[in-house]
């Protein structure tokens, strides 16, 4: 059943589509303010332009691409993205994710929750991510201890 | 009468879907399909809160210059909209959790079976 | 459960309670506060992310928590013991 | 300055350790254990501190971003979540305590997530109690939810079963309560407690507001293990290693207790739940059926952890039982009976842990007197446990049952005074089967073994929190009036 060969075929169609679903999860993660869209869908099509790598290539070619350990720190450095925005905020004076309180100097206190939100979507795409790769990665190795 | 039906026929479907999800969990032997049917009845409950937000002759929550703000019938309830957002991911999170403990049961008993598993349990 | 269905606001009816301008008690209802005031509040036109990314932040990071959980879940039960390399 | 973000402070604490716990985890998986150890103390000393607060200035209002409620969403820190939050966090740090040898043991080189996922289901368990808001409830109820499946699939071989079981029940009985929450959503317009149940009132007669108090009621039973909702639970507590069941037993059914408070007393308040339906009578007489089936199932187990997760069931019992009678009398029992059975069940199940790790099992009936010689402060642990389970007088056991009996006496509803009465000898039946069996066996008969058995106690980690909180029952005992004093105050009518 678990036939080793590659199919070249399948592999450049994955290689061709994969950069413009990468490509439009970001457009969908930057452009949330604007159009339906922000963090977790734009995520989940990162996560779906890497996971068309991986189903194609094997294990080989994914490497060239994201490592599997590298998946736990990503998804740490998303969490820590967010609540470091939050704690920055409450240390700040304000409530725990208050944007107007973020150290951006000059701006009114609209803009700062503006960029604030934009922050906080990066985060969230970032975790989603590399947590959707991340659980993808352990299923196939599958190994389990008992 | 007219009105009524026209006003709860959406809730009426939720209340089936859910009843689908509903025999899925309790009388499906394989787990897998037990797993489908607990998605089936969170999505039941996705599908209500959406219709909740709905208002007739409203457009989408996102701001349009030409439609002002201030008469908030033109603007769709935003909130189910992000309330569900959420419950998405976190039914997302759950199939996720649900899978990898079916794998973990493959990998013991190669069985996913509920019978079986029962029996081999004992 | 339908008999229990039988006495909701009827569907897309602007006159409902959670459309309206202001609660039977005085107080704000959310999803009309925030279609007047999301954007004067962020500068952002989608009102959905406004509400997503920041009156309810605590939600979306509960969101993101979950979602790490999950991750964190597999690690536990999907990963070997090939620990210490 | 620090006061006003004490709620906020508590969770947060958790969320720091599940994110610093991976970071160093993957570096050093040894510091796992004392990171989580570290967080929750932190957490625990924080709660004492807003405990203390509280008592002094009264409740505080936490608006997360700034936005104030019905718009944003709150922390509500008052008397009952106080509480709450002191017992699950200090029981938390004594078993968090205890569990570094049994990691080591049962699950080696898992301790990273293991551990990350304890502090997320603390987190999950503290924002339930603490937030203020409906759709947020149900997010942490999600997060303490995924992470107690991941614990309790930890384990023995039919484990990831057991936890598969819980989480198509759990997550169902999850789902009926968004329901619940989306009709009330609908019906009023808001989502925030405070405000919902000040207009609720208005639509007392309105069918769907019964419904949704029948969802809520029934999504968190399941997550309480009320009575014909506590199947997953004598499984997952079996098969689960030692240390989930111990971090998870005395807490997770306890918060779900707590929102069952929440819902009844202060959203719909008693007069609106009974409104239509007799809804506390019926909850009443599950939680009476319950009691009563706990203890029999009990008395005929032969495994330790599986008695103790049916004595579970019939516990619970007690706690709603207590919510149903909607008294005063009634209200300070069922809490005095969440802070002790907190504590008794977690000393039981870390005897049972100990038991487990010299021996290798917890079967009773492979019980002898030779335990006395190997393990005496185990022993002594389990006793003191055991008798105040049963409810004898100096400990504090008997306290939260002569409360909710005067309660019963105050609502005059005799059936639950027998149930409680009845219940309690049945405790003693299977809890002096396990005592005579190590105390009291024959010695001639099992001389030889008596004598030869060589002191084998549990190394110093893992006593120090069983014999604390074994200690603590003594204290609570003797300090119930304090305590029922403050339980008093709270009582929200």
């Amino acid at each position: 059943m678990r036939r080793q060969e590659e199919s070249p075929i399948v592999l450049l169609g994955s290689r061709l589509l994969s950069p413009y679903i990468m490509l439009f999860g970001l457009y969908v993660i930057f452009f949330g303010h604007y159009s339906p869209g922000g963090g977790f869908q734009g995520g989940t099509l990162l996560a779906a332009s890497i996971l068309l790598i991986r189903l194609a290539g094997g294990r080989r070619v994914s490497r060239l691409q994201i490592q599997e350990f590298a998946t736990t720190p990503l998804a740490v450095f998303g969490v820590i993205i967010y609540f470091a925005t939050g704690l920055v905020a409450m240390i700040m004076g304000g409530y725990f994710l208050d944007y107007e309180m973020l150290p951006f100097t000059g701006m009114e206190p609209a803009m700062v929750r503006y960029w604030g939100i934009l922050i906080i979507e990066v985060g969230i795409g970032l975790a989603v991510m590399a947590i959707l790769v991340m659980i993808y990665d352990n299923m196939v190795k599958g190994e389990d201890y008992a | 009468m007219l009105d009524f039906f026209l006003g709860h026929y959406a809730y009426w479907f939720v209340v089936i879907l859910m009843c689908v999800g509903l025999y899925g969990i309790l009388f499906k032997k394989n787990l897998v399909k037990k797993t489908i049917g607990l998605a089936i009845f969170q999505v039941s409950v996705v599908l209500y809160f959406v219709s909740i937000a709905s208002k007739w002759g409203a457009t989408v929550p996102v701001k349009d210059s030409n439609i002002p703000v201030e008469q908030v019938a033109n603007y769709l309830n935003p909130l189910p909209h992000t309330l569900m957002l959420t419950a998405i991911v976190v039914g997302v999170a759950t199939l996720g959790v649900a899978f990898t403990l079916l794998m973990a049961i493959y990998n013991r008993y190669g069985t996913l079976d509920e019978q079986e598993l029962l029996e081999k349990i004992q | 459960m339908i008999y229990a269905a039988s006495d909701l606001p009827y569907r897309g009816d602007p006159d409902n309670l959670m459309h309206a301008e202001e609660s039977i008690t005085g107080t704000e209802v959310v999803g009309s506060y925030v279609i007047q005031e999301a954007y004067k509040d962020a500068k952002t036109p989608n009102i959905v992310t406004v509400i997503l990314g920041d009156y309810r932040s605590v939600d979306t990071f509960g969101e993101q928590v979950v979602v790490f959980t999950a991750g964190l879940i597999t690690i536990l039960i999907l990963r070997s013991r090939r620990r210490q390399i | 300055m620090i006061d006003s973000h004490l709620p906020a402070l508590i969770a947060l604490t958790f969320v720091l350790f599940a994110i610093l716990i991976p970071m160093f985890g993957l570096w050093k998986p040894k510091s796992s254990q004392p990171l989580a150890v570290l967080g929750s103390g932190i957490a625990s000393v924080l709660s004492l501190y807003a405990f203390a607060t509280y008592l002094q200035t009264g409740s505080i209002r936490y608006f997360f971003g700034g936005w104030e409620p019905p718009v944003g969403i709150e922390f509500v820190y008052d008397g009952l979540s106080g509480f709450f939050v002191l017992v699950i966090n200090t029981v938390a740090f004594f078993v968090l305590i205890h569990s570094r040898q049994v990691a080591r043991r049962e699950f080696p080189g898992k301790e990273m997530p293991y551990f990350a996922l304890a502090m997320l289901a603390l987190l999950g368990f503290n924002g339930m109690i603490l937030t203020g808001d409906l759709f947020n409830l149900y997010v942490f109820l999600e997060i303490s939810s995924l992470a107690s499946y991941g614990l309790i699939a930890i384990g023995s071989r039919p484990a990831p079963y057991a936890a598969f079981r819980y989480l198509i029940i759990g997550t169902a009985g999850g789902t009926l309560y968004l329901l619940g929450v989306g009709f009330l959503y609908t019906v009023t317009g808001t989502l925030n407690i405070i405000d919902m149940a000040a207009m609720l009132p208005t639509f007392a007669t309105n069918t769907s507001v019964v419904a949704a108090l029948v969802l809520m009621v029934v999504g968190i039973g399941v997550k309480a293990a009320l009575f014909p909702l506590h199947g997953w639970l004598p499984d997952s507590y079996t098969f689960a290693s030692s240390s989930s069941t111990a971090l998870i037993a005395p807490i997770g059914t306890k918060v779900a207790a707590y929102i069952l408070f929440r819902i009844v007393f202060y959203l719909f308040g008693v007069e609106l739940t009974d409104a239509v339906a007799p809804i506390t009578t019926v909850i009443g007489i599950l939680a009476a059926i319950g009691i009563l089936y706990g203890s029999i199932m009990a008395i005929a187990q032969t495994e330790m952890k599986r008695m103790l997760a049916y004595s579970s069931v019939s516990q619970i019992g007690y706690i709603i039982m207590g919510l149903s009678l909607a008294n005063p009398l009634g209200f300070a029992g069922a809490l005095l009976h969440v802070l002790n059975h907190a504590v008794m069940k977690a000393c039981l199940f870390l005897v049972a842990g100990n038991l487990r790790m010299k021996e290798g099992h917890s079967d009773i009936s492979k019980f002898n007197d030779s335990y006395r010689k190997k393990y005496p402060w185990t022993m002594a642990s389990f006793s003191v446990a055991a008798i105040s389970m049963v409810g004898l007088p100096p400990l504090a056991g008997f306290f939260s049952k002569w409360y909710l009996a005067l309660g019963t006496i105050d609502n005059e509803n005799w059936i639950f005074l027998a149930v409680i009465l009845i219940s309690s000898l049945l405790n003693a039946v299977y809890f002096f089967r396990i005592l005579e069996k190590v105390y009291m066996m024959n010695p001639k008969k099992d001389q030889k073994e008596g004598s030869d058995a060589e002191r084998n106690e549990v190394g110093f980690s893992m006593m120090f929190p069983t014999s604390v909180l074994a200690i603590a029952l003594f204290v609570i005992g003797f300090a119930n009036a304090a305590i029922v004093g403050i339980l008093f105050n709270i009582f929200p009518m």
